[in-house]
């Protein structure tokens, strides 16, 4: 595994009475979209966070692009280059979406310190035009001036992921990006990340099977708090142990 | 030496349950509601009040100490009715704003109604001198507080810890959601233990009435040590309350009776009678600062 | 809450109150009231302290119960200054800045940590902390506080003057001014403003949100500091009542009353609020009575303050 | 934040005099509220004794008093004086309590040339270097009454002594003033400034078992520190001892029996013998119910020293100069006999020994027992370079 942009080593993690990850090991390659699917409750969205920093782990360790990370802070791993987006739509609803995406692009260490008190961050072009840039390629190239908090469902989602690119991630930390969207917009989104993944890295957590199976190389499955398989698409729907675990969930 | 360190000992316990008798109430509705409530020390100093004219005119101490009880329970439920429910789920900024003006207020109607000069509240007459204890004096006053005290403290800690009441406020302050999914009356306890936590103000208020002054502003100073309690105990937990109120109680007394002398064992005498009571009077802030510092939480955290 | 945005309007009324402002004095010395003067001052230095309280808790979300630490750490400096022969401003006022700043920055580092109700408190511990530092030093005075028996020069001009001192704090509050409302547009300000409203995105957008957030509260402390030197100067003497946790709670009811994170609320709610003591004293001997029932009014009825007239938050 | 209350003296008989239609004014800031409102009051309130003996005027013209509370505060204080100097041009300030407030007012009063008759407040540093022409004060200098109990202490043979005084300024005066004639060994204890809760100290003068305690603590600290001190049985084998502001009618009123016993020391005392004390002791309790205190006592000087200047310039107290002159001639009589000014402005008068006991009503109060010191000045005179 020479070339894990991420690899995270027997990480483990309880609360209280609950053993919520239990020694997962994991890894990201560069270049590819890697879907991490489980049944509800099996620990995705805790993986998640150990991931990116908003928990630590009890034990275990995280290594991203060839560094340790695992005591690193939220911000420094997006300034590493991991960048996420959230289940529960989190943008700015009381700014416009372009204001959304410059406060993401300002955010940026090649965008220069943000310890400036003096120039209005309105005349700063350069900040606006990337913006502009990336809402375009989420396709909300003509919804710059709406406010965020107007935005539909689907629409807010795709800022989140515009907002998520704005910091130049090589890894991009997908959690559910589908979760609530219409059929209409599943699409839509499938295409788009199917369209981003040739620039970047996705680890992509999501529950809409046909999505998963249509955007993932490789998918692992947590189940428990475990890791129980990792494998090409093909090789996943035929492992028993997935089988049962989804079908014994599911009936 | 031995004797000076049990004197003080009872004085740090003296002043620790009191602590904790204000305390409680503060912890209580800052976990179940999660409400500051800087108006707590107005409450403890308008049951003094009521306490001392209430002693006056039946020139009773216990009487008064009642009736004041009965009178701050009172208030505190037509405040808790008027006002602090509308709190509640207001963010922390509204409610620091709304207490802080209910200081004012209460401040300012204690100087209309018993003018700006402090009351005097007597001890019952029986109690007021000394009594011998293993050898040595101790004020008879001060050991009814602290059998007080001890009392209202166990009291507190069974209906807490074991009755069906003290499981719902216990409930309450993990998680106030689930406590109201299970149908309990949310509301009624808020009001009742809001209710509560005035009548502790006033027990205390009307037991330290006569070793200190009833006087306008004497809430506020409590008001601060009571909040370094519940911080240093963890908000919302009545044993850490009570942990808390014993070690600041302690420390406060201890720090003030030796810090002075040990400092004068190791600084020239100058730099040790300058210092000493500048340490003293820090210490439990310092405290407070140290165990957030390692526990942000408190010592004993109400939600896990 | 969105991001501050100026009122239309907000320039040509800066600009008549200011010239207002300007000619203030020599107005009421036609009136023979130059009295106020001195009280315009009051009022000015305390806008100034109000509004560096509005930076951190308006704008950086930190409500902070300990603000009078550094209005009072201010005053001593201004005061020290004074005992060591520093007489001139030009030299005082950075220095108050400067010392308020760095406590401020101690101060923030630690209670930065916590979060809620615990950030309330330990602000509110550091600053009682500060109090009986100063209540128990006999060097500064202790609770007799250090007086300033001459007023600092400033650039070799005497402030002897109360019109030299109240053009000297007008211009200490203009700048300050200034660079707040610069501040709020520019990129910090909404980095902070940002941070207040969803610290995690932020985190998670690569911010240290930590570092922005120790920025604005030691940036608020130095202003503070700098209203608390300025003070001194005024009332002659630097006392511990200014680091007492009511003189908090004064800054802070101040700022709410104008309107919090608007950029003139702090100012706004120190005319009010001072404005209201000076004449309603006068009538009312019982006027906190009154001032506890506004407060709830506002509490209840108008939790934005009177200053939201002044800018507007756009959406 | 400062109370206002305007009481107006009413005067409308001219009374020879030019400027008769201008009254004199007197700013009246004082302690009126909290712990240590009630030496502000008893000043007060002999102050308004004086101006009713007077017919409410001051050398014969009409005299308005302005009245506003400090609260113990410094800067509210110093607002409160701004606003009398400058908005209502008071012709002399008074009331004072608390020497740091004082010395945070003085300056402003000074500059404006405006006379501070001091009814309690006498801080050292207006004793000494920073002297003024314009303040006097009618009372003491700080350390005098503790110098006065030093001696007592010191001819009475006690040879261990410990003091308890709160942390400030006041309060380590208060021990270099009793140090100044006690020769003996003490031991020095320092509380916070308005405690109220003395268990921790107690404890320490049960162990350290001195033969006497001189303790200074004005206003609440002091009723507290004698109740507490009394009620943990320490008055049987320790004998206490104060300056008489922590041992006057005020304290008496609120400890009640417990106070029997207790020596102080005073320049004034409700039983001295002379006319004027009698008149003055006895119209204070037919207004107020209650005996005066050396408090009462001064602010009723400060009003009789104001009228008797007032009258010897002829009401034209816009010449300060004559003004000043006049203040140090003291031509009044003051209700503790005889006193004369010195160079800085402080008096020099005699000190007296009290002791606290039951006088024949059955009444518990001040007994005067005899004289400390005579014709007593302070420390500092020497470092005035006044005149």
């Amino acid at each position: 595994m020479a070339d894990a942009l991420l690899e995270v080593r027997a990480l483990s993690r309880r609360f209280a009475a609950v053993d919520a990850l239990q020694g997962v090991n994991f890894s990201v390659t560069a270049g590819e979209v890697h879907a991490l699917i489980g049944p509800n409750g099996a620990g995705k969205t805790t993986f998640i966070h150990h991931v990116s920093g908003a928990l630590r782990p009890d034990s275990g360790s995280i290594h991203f692009a060839g560094r340790e990370a695992t005591r690193l802070s939220m911000h420094e791993r997006v300034r590493a280059g991991m960048a996420r987006s959230y289940q529960i739509t989190n943008v700015f609803t009381g700014q416009s979406a372009l204001d959304n995406v410059a406060l993401a692009v300002q955010g940026r260490p090649d965008a220069g310190s943000s310890f400036r008190f003096w120039r209005p961050v309105a005349a700063e072009r350069r900040l606006f035009d990337e913006a502009v840039a990336f809402l375009e390629q989420v396709g909300l190239g003509d919804k710059a001036g709406q406010l965020a908090g107007h935005l539909s469902h689907g629409e807010q989602r795709a800022l989140e992921l515009a907002m998520a690119l704005a910091t130049k991630p090589q890894l991009l930390l997908l959690d559910e990006p589908m979760a609530g969207t219409g059929p209409e917009e599943s699409a839509r989104m499938v295409e788009l990340i199917e369209h981003l993944a040739r620039h970047v890295t996705i680890l992509l957590v999501e529950h809409d099977m046909d999505a998963v199976f249509r955007l993932a190389d490789r998918i692992s499955v947590l189940v428990n708090g475990r890791l129980i398989c990792t494998g090409l698409p093909d090789e996943v729907r035929q492992d028993a142990e997935v089988r049962r675990a989804y079908l014994g969930d599911h009936l | 030496m031995t004797q000076l360190v049990l004197e003080q000992a009872l004085n740090g316990l003296q002043f620790g349950l009191m602590l904790f008798l204000l305390a409680a109430g503060l912890t209580l509705v800052f976990g179940i509601m999660d409400c500051i409530n800087l108006a707590h020390g107005s409450l403890y100093m308008v049951g003094a009040y009521f306490v001392a004219a209430a002693a006056q005119a039946a020139d009773s101490f216990w009487i008064g100490l009642g009736a004041g009880i009965a009178g701050a329970a009172l208030l505190g439920l037509l405040l808790e009715l008027s006002l602090f429910r509308q709190l509640y789920r207001r963010d922390h900024l509204s409610q620091v704003l709304a207490t802080f003006a209910l200081i004012l207020i209460a401040n300012e109607s204690v100087r209309v109604i018993w003018g700006p000069a402090p009351l005097m509240l007597n001890p019952p007459e029986s109690l007021a001198g000394p009594v011998e204890i293993a050898g040595f004096f101790y004020p008879a006053y001060r050991l009814v507080i602290i059998g007080v005290g001890l009392v209202v403290a166990a009291l507190l800690y069974l209906l807490v810890a074991k009755s069906r009441v003290g499981m719902w406020v216990r409930a309450g302050a993990a998680n106030r959601e689930m406590t109201e999914a299970l149908g309990i009356n949310v509301r009624g306890l808020f009001t009742a233990v809001f209710v509560f936590g005035a009548a502790l103000c006033a027990l205390a208020g009307g037991l330290l009435g006569p070793l200190l002054a009833v006087q306008v502003g004497m809430g506020e100073s409590v008001l601060i040590l009571a909040f370094v309690v519940i911080i240093i105990g963890g908000i919302g937990s009545i044993r850490g309350a009570l942990v808390g109120a014993l070690i600041v109680g302690t420390v406060d007394t201890l720090g003030r009776a030796l810090l002075p002398t040990l400092l004068r064992a190791t600084l020239p005498a100058d730099a040790a009678a300058t210092l000493g009571p500048a340490l003293a009077s820090i210490l439990i802030y310092l405290l407070m600062a140290a165990i957030l510092f390692f526990k942000p939480q408190g010592l004993f955290p109400a939600r896990a | 809450m969105a991001f501050y945005r100026p009122a239309r309007w907000q320039n040509a009324a800066v600009s008549v109150s200011l010239a207002m402002l300007i000619a203030l004095p020599e107005l009421l010395t036609a009136l023979d009231q130059s009295y106020y003067t001195g009280f315009a001052t009051r009022v000015l230095i305390f806008a100034l302290a109000a509004s560096s309280l509005n930076l951190v808790l308006g704008f950086g979300g930190m409500v902070s119960l300990g603000h009078a630490a550094f209005f009072g750490i201010g005053a001593y400096v201004a005061a020290i200054c004074y005992d060591a022969g520093i007489h001139e401003g030009l030299l005082v006022l950075p220095l108050a800045a400067l010392v308020a700043g760095l406590f401020a920055l101690l101060v923030g580092a630690i209670s930065l940590r916590t979060r809620g109700v615990y950030f309330i408190m330990i602000t509110l511990a550091f600053a009682q902390m500060t109090y009986y530092l100063f209540i128990s030093s006999s060097a500064w005075g202790g609770d007799d506080g250090m007086p300033i028996y001459e007023r600092m020069q400033f650039a070799g001009f005497s402030l002897l003057a109360d019109e030299a001192l109240y053009y000297l704090a007008l211009g200490v509050l203009a700048l300050c001014m200034l660079l707040f409302a610069r501040q709020a547009q520019a990129r910090f300000g909404r980095t902070v403003q940002a941070i207040r409203e969803n610290e995690t995105r932020m985190e998670a957008l690569g911010y240290p949100v930590f570092r922005y957030r120790l920025v604005c509260f030691a940036l608020g402390g130095a202003v503070a500091g700098l209203a608390g030197a300025l003070l001194a100067n005024l009332t002659g003497m630097a006392s511990p009542n200014l680091l007492q946790w009511t003189q908090s709670g004064t800054l802070l009811v101040m700022v709410i009353i104008g309107g919090v994170g608007y950029l003139w609320g702090g100012l706004v709610g120190a005319v009010v609020l001072l404005l209201l003591e000076e004449f309603l004293l006068a009538w009312f001997e019982h006027w906190h009575i009154a001032l506890g029932l506004l407060l709830i009014g506002i509490v209840l009825f108008a939790p934005r303050g009177v200053a939201a007239l002044f800018g507007k938050h756009h959406g | 934040m400062s109370i206002r209350l305007t009481a107006l003296a009413a005067a409308l008989m001219l009374a020879g005099s030019v400027h008769a239609a201008d009254p004199i004014k007197v700013g009246f800031v004082s302690t009126l509220s909290g712990p240590g409102a009630g030496l502000g009051v008893d000043i007060r309130d002999g102050f308004n004794l004086g101006m009713q003996h007077l017919g409410g005027k001051l050398g014969g013209l009409p005299a308005e008093v302005l009245i506003a509370d400090d609260q113990q505060n410094p800067d509210i204080a110093k607002q409160a004086t701004d606003r009398f100097l400058k908005r209502d041009k008071v012709d002399f300030m008074t009331g004072i309590v608390f020497s740091n407030i004082m010395l945070a007012v003085g300056p402003a009063v000074f500059q404006n040339q405006t006379f501070y008759i001091s009814a309690n407040a006498g801080p050292s540093q207006y004793a000494g270097a920073q002297c003024n022409p314009f303040f006097f004060n009618v009372a003491w200098q700080n350390d005098n009454l503790h110098e006065a109990v030093g001696k007592v202490v010191q001819d009475k043979g006690f040879k261990n002594v410990m003091i308890v005084t709160p942390n400030y300024p006041g309060g380590k005066d208060a021990v270099s003033g009793f140090k100044r004639f006690y020769k003996g060994k003490t031991e020095e204890m320092y509380t916070k400034l308005g405690q109220l809760d003395y268990a921790a100290e107690l404890a320490q003068i049960r162990a350290a078992k001195p033969d006497a305690l001189f303790f200074f603590l004005p206003g609440g600290m002091g009723i507290n520190f004698v109740k507490q001190f009394v009620a943990a049985g320490l008055s049987r084998d320790t004998q206490l001892f104060a300056p008489g502001f922590s041992a006057d009618e005020d304290v008496i009123k609120a400890v009640g029996e417990p106070m029997m016993g207790m020596f102080n020391s005073s320049h004034w005392a409700h039983d001295m013998d002379n006319a004027e004390n009698k008149r003055f002791v006895a119209d204070f309790q037919k207004a107020y119910g209650r005996l005066p205190s050396l408090y009462a006592s001064q602010g009723y000087d400060a009003a009789l020293m104001m009228d008797a200047a007032v009258r010897d310039v002829k009401g034209n107290v816009a010449d300060k100069k004559a003004l000043q002159k006049a203040l140090e001639a003291k031509r009044f009589k003051s209700v503790r006999g005889e006193f004369k000014f010195n160079s800085n402005h402080y008096p020099v008068q005699n000190y007296y020994l009290r002791a606290i006991g039951k006088d024949a009503q059955g009444r518990v109060t001040n007994k005067t027992m005899g004289t400390i010191f005579t014709n007593h000045a302070d420390a500092y005179v020497a470092q005035c370079k006044m005149k």
